[in-house]
């Protein structure tokens, strides 16, 4: 290196740059203070799972159903289940405890992928410190529940995602009902149209009661999708 | 003046009994360091304030290190009571250089008469003058010292590396 | 407007002693004191300043704050730290040399504070007005390498030894070409007496001249940097400060990646903060003398006298951050190569070059000498640091790296 | 010793054997390849050739006058020995000659050696032997010429015994070698004769030189110092002794026959013209010391009568081409020690010129003979003896013709070279005395005879060897030519047009005696018609007996035996070695008498000394017993040297107080 | 009471005397080498003071003199801790009493 070292100016130069420009330029002083600034969160992090609700009612808006299919499929098992029940104690599709011990969920994201109700997913929130360490770190049901909006408000693309295929799901058992019933209506007429013929030539009194039978039956699997078109799912 | 004067002494003899009566090298060679500063203070008494310079400079900064460099790389240091310390007959070697210093060299220490006033108080000597006269008269000797250290230098790397195949 | 705060000093200084005129030892005493307390207390501040100072650089080079929590701009960080240190437990390792491992410090801030009394902080404001001040100063400055060996052997713990030989070895490989770049400008100002090179760097005749613009240049352009021997003996001097301070790029021997903290592993508490205090004090010196060799100590255009050397030295500290921000760290076997066999010729290289500007000088006046001496000096420099770096070029692998995939 | 300057001195003529002398040098050293070697060595000797005409170009317009340069070469005991160069008619002529006929034979030994794989030390030899002849020739200092005069003996014998692998050639060399040492010696000892009586070794020294007018005179002066001589007489017969030795005269002449086992060139150049011709030419440049005294002419006469007649009678008898030849070159040898001891006494300094003139005249048709003789043997696939040869002039028309030329001028064929030369000898021994005369009349028949004889063997009939006959090249053929231009020519040109008789001796030379001229026409016809009718129609072959033989049978096979010359030096000289070895042993047995007695008494004294004073004093009192002190001292103080370091301090430093205290005690 | 050359001489004389005590009774070399500085400082020190109390010490013999001792001194520890060096490797001990092969 000859006697300037140009190699080490340039160097210096740098430091130089970065020192002054540290000053007055925004990406040259990216420190964020943390106690006093929050730094808003990638939204894509994740953290402890939450449970979604929709609408405003906590507990009615609930999309979990307790069908323990996350608690099952959780590796350390962190998740606790216990499912609800009316006054006259028969199950209800709703759970009554909903644990996570926040102290051993690895947050891998296991139990979004099998909940089958898009109802629970993972929260962005990491200031989960706190004195207690066994209760303290256990989050119950009540603290768990959060609302559709806050959903989109962490990870607004997937809560979008999550919206729109419900949405579908919905309108795809909407298509199929009316299909069903087309399909049916069309059978009843072409089955109204031979029995007719037949009929008009065998005695048209006693078919007519087999008619009629059928078109009952056809009724009662057409009322059997209407009560649950929420819960079904793909 | 006075005072100076014998604390130095008295730091000057106590390193060098120290540097030949601890067990322990190193803090011998360290009291020895502490020797060659107190010698400074005595140059600087006497107005040799370039000696004590140079003293401190090659003495205690340069062959003090040598030294330790020297235990370093020779003997384990401390860690064995057993070791004796004297040659043997150590006791007449002894005799002998004490009585150097009582049979011949108080004697003639003190019966030699010895003018106290000193003429230097008029006049402080600089380093300057002492360059000059390295340079005016004496320019031959500082080239030969200059070759001796040169000669030396390369001597000492030779003896110290030569034998390093082993 | 000149040396106004210098002079005002002394007269503050000759007050207080006259005050006990009538009790002439403890006049002796306080003519003492004074000379070394406002001095100790000074540096101990400015070694509290600078710790701040340079880990708010650091931080700013790499675009992170740096401490702002305690404090206004985390100013009161280093007291901060002075108490952690303080209520720190000073650990001894139990075989160790007591003594001596409660000397080592002791042994590394005496010459710090003894060589800071050399500096000609203004005109006529010396601590230890010595007549051969520079020569004391190298002098002590090799005794801090006795307290370094005295660390690294005391502490019982071969990495501290290891570290400690290491330093010490570096310490003695720098402070030839250390004292060679200073003989440069003690040749040229003729003498070894600080104020007297400070003078030998303002140009007398512009000075008196009455005009203001003269005075002004007058003070600067003298300096020794300015002249090619001079600028390069600066480079030199600055480097081999670094490493006699054991400072950024050579800090190899208490450098955390290497040996633990090298000879200082075994020290924790007050002894540790001596230490980093003496290193400090020790840098500031060096920067101290530095600026006296070749920045033209406290001669400056306005505030000459006392500001002008403290805004040099705190400068040239500023630079060692600088550096600490960049650089990476020497190897051994580098760093000691780097001292023999670059540093050393040039050192001496530049000595004949300032010799021949000299009798330059003399022959065709100092602006023919300065344009020459530039010209030539600098490029027979030039050319000698590049053959020598040719020369110690380590055979690096010069070709373009040939990767196979095993077969 | 101004080599370079070639206007004022004659310096520059040590040049001509110098060129040589390098070449030799060059070729010895470096041995190169055979044909670089030839071409060094005629190269040199070319430009020696030149100096030697630029030199034979100065001295022939004024033939009196004499040029020499001398240097001292070395100062010994208060003594500086000269040598020089001398530059008059006899140098000019003979440098001429030899470098010429030197120059022709190297190129016909080119081609003539070309198959030998040690062409390269051949040419060597030459060089060396033509450096020594050279020089012999220019130098004016007696030591310098009889340090050349060994030079040529040594070439001469390294030359014989060129192939050193056959025995035969071996000895001849020794043989040759050893005779004309002895006669070396000879004129050694006239050499160191003159020097003691001159003071000189200088021959011509502006004045003070050996051959110079005042030193003659003084040498003449003294009265009867040998044999009834003068000094001058006396180192000319020393001087004679030498040059018989070289010449190969009647004494000594044994060894020249032989010298014919080297190859042909070889006996061209060194037995025909040159080497054989130094001792004729060291009596022509001593020539007046001869003048001084008379008898030694009559000496020098007769010892050439007698050597012209026995060697001519011998070549008769001879079948070896080249013993031939070596045997008629001896008589014509003899012819001119005759033309120079008769020329002498009837011409005072004319002599020189009748001597000289038959050397060159004969070197140039003999080196021709040689040449000849070396190229039919050549063509007829080695073959010597002339009995397996005949009818070569049929198959080699060039050598035979050059051969024949060279035949007729030898015989002194009326108008040849031989014709003048021979003229003038028989004219000046004819005015000398009569005997001598009709001795070299006799020989000269002789000559004609055997040659005819040989040439009848030669070239007439049918090829009696095996193999054929074959025309040797032209590089042989071609000097052939020159010589025989120059053998024919010579004589009548030199004699007419350039009076080469005066310019030779520098004295005006002219004698004319009509009966002599007839005689010698009879000799030479009469001659050549008695060997033709001999052997012109007889058969001739291996199986055949000589004509001549059948009628003298006897007296044939003398010649044949060489006159039993051999034998007879067997009988005498070697015997001489038996009388001295008994000698010796006598001598030995005394002295082993004398020995043994001296050993009984010294061995008494010696036993006498060995138990008295050997035994007691020294052994015990003196050195022993010192030694034994001095060990057991050692030891004590061994005890000190024990390697421990501070235990020599210790002792240093008590020694330092000790004298601390001496010194305090004593200077209060 | 007025320091004197005296003073100065009778301390380097003691001081010599202990150099010279340590090195003709330590075994260790090194001690023996430090002993030895101890004897030049002594000798210097000597040197230095008879230039003080000297008649002209304008003529700066004195510390001429010392330099040259000084870097004499310095020169020959340096070879001597290199012999050491060497004889260590050699003997594999610094101990004096090993190091005995000129023994007879």
């Amino acid at each position: 290196m000859s006697l300037i070292a140009k190699g080490i100016l340039q160097g210096m130069a740098v430091t130089a740059k970065n020192f002054i420009q540290s000053y007055y330029k925004k990406e040259r002083l990216p420190t964020v203070e943390y106690p006093e600034e929050k730094s808003t969160v990638n939204q894509f992090t994740r953290n402890i799972p939450f449970l979604v609700y929709d609408g405003e009612d906590e507990i009615e808006g609930m999309r979990c159903t307790a069908c323990k299919l996350c608690e099952k499929a959780c590796p350390p098992q962190c998740i606790y289940i216990i499912k609800d029940t009316d006054e006259n104690d028969k199950p209800i599709k709703r759970p009554k405890v909903f644990d996570i011990d926040s102290s051993v969920c690895m947050s891998c994201q296991l139990c979004v992928e099998v909940c089958p109700f898009e109802s629970i997913r993972m929260d962005s929130e990491f200031e989960l410190s706190n004195e207690n360490r066994f209760e303290g770190l256990l989050i119950n049901r009540d603290e768990l529940l959060k609302s559709n909006e806050y959903y989109h408000e962490i990870h607004p693309i997937e809560a979008q995602e999550t919206d729109d295929r419900i949405a579908a799901k919905i309108a795809e058992a909407e298509t199929k009902k009316k299909a069903r019933e087309e399909k049916a209506r069309l059978a009843a007429e072409a089955k109204q149209a031979a029995a007719a013929m037949k009929a008009a030539e065998e005695a048209a009194a006693e078919t007519e009661t087999s008619a009629t039978e059928q078109a009952q039956q056809s009724e009662a699997k057409a009322e059997a999708p209407e009560d649950n078109p929420e819960t079904k799912n793909t | 003046m006075t005072v100076a004067f014998y604390i130095m002494a008295a730091i000057a003899v106590l390193g060098a009994v120290m540097a030949i009566a601890l067990r322990n090298v190193v803090h011998a060679v360290f009291s020895v360091l502490l020797f060659f500063s107190a010698l400074a203070g005595l140059f600087i008494l006497l107005l040799a304030e370039f000696i004590a310079v140079v003293q401190v400079l090659v003495y205690i900064g340069s062959v003090g290190i040598l030294m330790l460099f020297a235990i370093m790389l020779t003997t384990k240091v401390t860690g064995d009571p057993t070791r004796k310390l004297l040659s043997r007959g150590w006791a007449w070697g002894g005799l002998v250089s004490g009585a150097l210093l009582l049979a011949f060299l108080v004697p003639l220490i003190t019966q030699s008469k010895s003018e106290s006033n000193s003429q230097l108080s008029n006049f402080n000597p600089s380093v300057k003058d002492l360059g000059l006269t390295l340079m005016d008269p004496y320019f031959a000797s500082v080239g030969v010292i200059a070759l001796l250290l040169t000669a030396g230098l390369i001597a000492a790397v030779v003896a110290a590396s030569s034998a390093s195949g082993e | 407007m000149n040396n106004f705060i210098d002079y005002k000093l002394i007269e503050l200084g000759q007050w207080t002693v006259g005050l006990f005129n009538d009790y002439p030892v403890v006049q002796i005493l306080v003519h003492l004191l004074l000379a070394t307390l406002p001095l100790t207390l000074v540096f101990m501040g400015a070694f509290g300043f600078s710790t701040w100072l340079e880990r708010k650089g650091l931080a700013r080079i790499q675009n992170r704050l740096g401490p702002n929590r305690v404090g206004i701009f985390g100013l009161l960080q280093p007291l901060a730290d002075g108490i952690k240190m303080l209520l720190k437990e000073d650990i001894v390792p139990d075989r160790s040399d007591k003594l001596f491992h409660f000397l080592a410090p002791v042994m590394l801030m005496v010459p710090a504070f003894i060589a800071v009394g050399f500096l000609p902080l203004g005109d006529g404001l010396m601590a230890l007005p010595m007549d051969s001040a520079i020569l004391f100063f190298f002098a002590v400055g090799s005794l801090n390498t006795i307290a370094v060996f005295m660390a690294g052997w005391s502490s019982r713990n071969k990495y501290s030894l290891l570290g400690g030989m290491r330093a010490v070895a570096q310490m003695i490989s720098y402070e030839i070409p250390l004292v060679l770049s200073a003989v440069a400008v003690i040749m040229f100002s003729g003498s070894l007496n600080a104020q007297e090179i400070v003078a030998s760097q303002q140009i007398q005749s512009w000075l008196a001249s009455g005009n203001l613009v003269k005075e002004f240049f007058g003070q600067i352009l003298g300096w020794h940097i300015f002249k090619p021997w001079g600028f390069a003996g600066f480079i030199f001097f600055f480097v081999a400060a670094l490493a006699e301070a054991n400072r950024s790029p050579f800090d190899l021997p208490e450098a955390d990646s290497e040996i633990i903290a090298g000879h200082l592993t075994e020290y924790s508490g007050f002894k540790y903060a001596i230490f980093f205090m003496a290193e400090y004090i020790s840098a500031f010196a060096i920067a101290g003398i530095a600026t006296t060799l070749f920045l033209g100590g406290w001669s400056g255009p306005v505030i000459a006298g006392l500001p002008w050397f403290i805004i040099k030295m705190f400068s040239l500290f500023a630079v060692m951050i600088w550096i600490r921000g960049t650089l990476p760290r020497l190897r051994v076997d580098q760093l000691m190569g780097y001292a023999w066999k670059f540093l050393l010729p040039l050192a001496i290289l530049n000595i004949f070059v300032a010799g021949f500007y000299y009798f330059a000088e003399q022959q065709f006046g100092s602006l023919a000498a300065f344009i020459g001496g530039w010209v030539i000096g600098f490029g027979i420099l030039q050319t000698a640091a590049k053959g020598l770096s040719r020369l110690n070029k380590s055979p690096t692998l010069d070709g373009k790296r040939v990767y196979q995939l095993v077969e | 010793m101004n080599l370079f300057n070639f206007t004022d001195s004659v310096g520059w003529l040590m040049w001509v054997p110098i060129c040589p002398l390098i070449a030799g040098v060059f070729l010895a050293l470096l041995k190169p390849s055979g044909r670089v070697s030839a071409f060094v060595a005629i190269a040199a000797l070319a430009v020696s050739l030149i100096l030697s005409l630029k030199a034979f170009a100065m001295t022939w317009g004024h033939e009196a006058q004499i040029e020499t340069h001398n240097f001292t070469w070395m100062h010994i005991g208060g003594v500086d020995l000269e040598f020089g160069m001398v530059l008059n008619a006899l140098t000019g002529s003979m440098l001429a000659m030899v470098s010429l006929i030197g120059l022709l034979i190297f190129i016909y030994s080119w081609s003539y050696m070309s198959h030998d794989d040690r062409m390269g030390r051949f040419f060597c030899y030459l060089s060396i032997f033509m450096v020594g002849m050279l020089g012999l020739v220019v130098a004016n200092s007696l030591l310098l010429f009889f340090m050349f005069w060994e030079i040529v003996g040594l070439a001469s014998y390294l030359l014989i015994g060129f192939w050193f692998q056959k025995p035969s050639a071996a000895a001849a060399a020794k043989k040759a070698f050893i005779t004309t040492r002895i006669g070396d010696l000879g004129f050694l000892i006239g050499l160191l004769w003159a020097f003691k009586a001159t003071g000189t070794f200088l021959l011509f020294d502006n004045g003070s030189g050996i051959l110079e007018t005042t030193q003659i005179a003084a040498l003449a002066a003294s009265e009867n110092v040998m044999f009834g001589m003068n000094t001058a007489g006396a180192i000319a017969l020393f001087l004679f002794i030498g040059a018989i030795g070289k010449s190969g005269q009647l004494p000594l002449h044994v060894w020249l026959p032989d010298a014919m086992e080297g190859p042909t060139p070889v006996s061209a150049l060194i037995h025909a013209a040159t080497m054989v011709a130094a001792g004729v030419f060291l009596v022509a440049r001593a020539f007046p010391l001869f003048i001084a005294d008379l008898a030694m002419l009559e000496v020098v006469a007769w010892f050439g009568a007698f050597t012209t007649l026995f060697a001519a009678l011998v070549a008769v008898g001879q079948y070896d081409i080249k013993r031939i030849l070596a045997y008629s070159t001896v008589s014509q040898l003899g012819l001119m020690m005759v033309g120079l001891g008769a020329g002498g006494l009837a011409l005072k300094e004319g002599g020189i010129s009748i001597g000289m003139f038959h050397l060159l005249t004969h070197a140039f048709f003999k080196a021709l003979l040689f040449l000849g003789a070396g190229s039919i043997i050549h063509g007829c696939n080695d073959e010597q003896d002339v009995r397996l040869m005949g009818g070569v002039f049929s198959k080699m028309k060039i050598s035979s013709i050059a051969y024949l030329a060279g035949t007729i001028a030898l015989c002194a064929f009326p108008f040849t070279s031989g014709y003048f030369s021979k003229d003038q000898i028989l004219l000046s021994a004819w005015t000398a005395s009569g005997p001598i005369f009709w001795i070299s009349a006799i020989a000269s028949l002789l000559t004609a005879f055997y040659m005819t004889r040989q040439c009848c063997y030669v070239f007439l009939g049918k090829y009696r060897g095996k193999g054929h006959v074959h025309e040797s090249s032209p590089i042989m053929t071609v000097p052939l030519v020159i010589l025989a231009v120059f053998a024919v020519a010579l004589g009548y040109v030199s004699e007419h047009f350039y009076h080469i008789l005066d310019y030779l001796s520098g004295v005006h030379v002219h004698q004319h005696e009509s009966i002599v001229v007839i005689i010698s026409w009879i000799i030479a016809l009469g001659g050549i018609g008695l060997g033709l009718l001999v052997y012109a129609r007889a058969k001739l072959g291996i199986d055949e007996t000589d004509p001549v033989k059948k009628v003298f049978p006897v007296p044939y096979r003398w010649l044949e035996n060489r006159l039993y010359a051999d034998e007879f030096y067997e009988a005498t000289a070697f015997k001489l070695w038996d009388v001295l070895a008994i000698l010796i042993t006598v001598l030995e047995a005394i002295m082993n008498q004398l020995v043994d007695f001296v050993t009984v008494v010294v061995r008494n004294i010696g036993s006498f000394f060995l138990n008295t004073i050997d035994k007691r004093v020294i052994d015990e009192v003196s050195f022993d017993g010192t030694c034994s002190r001095i060990y057991n001292s050692s030891q004590i103080n061994k005890l000190i040297q024990n390697g421990f370091l501070q235990g020599y301090l210790r002792l240093l430093t008590g020694g330092a107080v000790l004298i601390g205290i001496l010194l305090i005690v004593f200077t209060r | 009471m007025e320091i004197t050359l005296n003073h100065y001489l009778i301390l380097s004389a003691v001081l010599f005397t202990i150099g010279l005590i340590g090195a003709l009774t330590r075994r260790h070399i090194i001690i023996m080498l430090v002993c030895l500085e101890i004897m030049l400082n002594a000798a210097n020190l000597n040197l230095i003071a008879f230039w003080h109390f000297g008649p002209n010490p304008i003529l700066l013999h004195g510390p001429l003199f010392t330099l040259f001792t000084i870097a004499i001194a310095a020169t020959e520890a340096a070879l001597g801790l290199a012999l050491v060096l060497a004889i260590y490797r050699h003997f594999k001990t610094v101990d004096l009493e090993q190091v005995q092969d000129l023994k007879e």
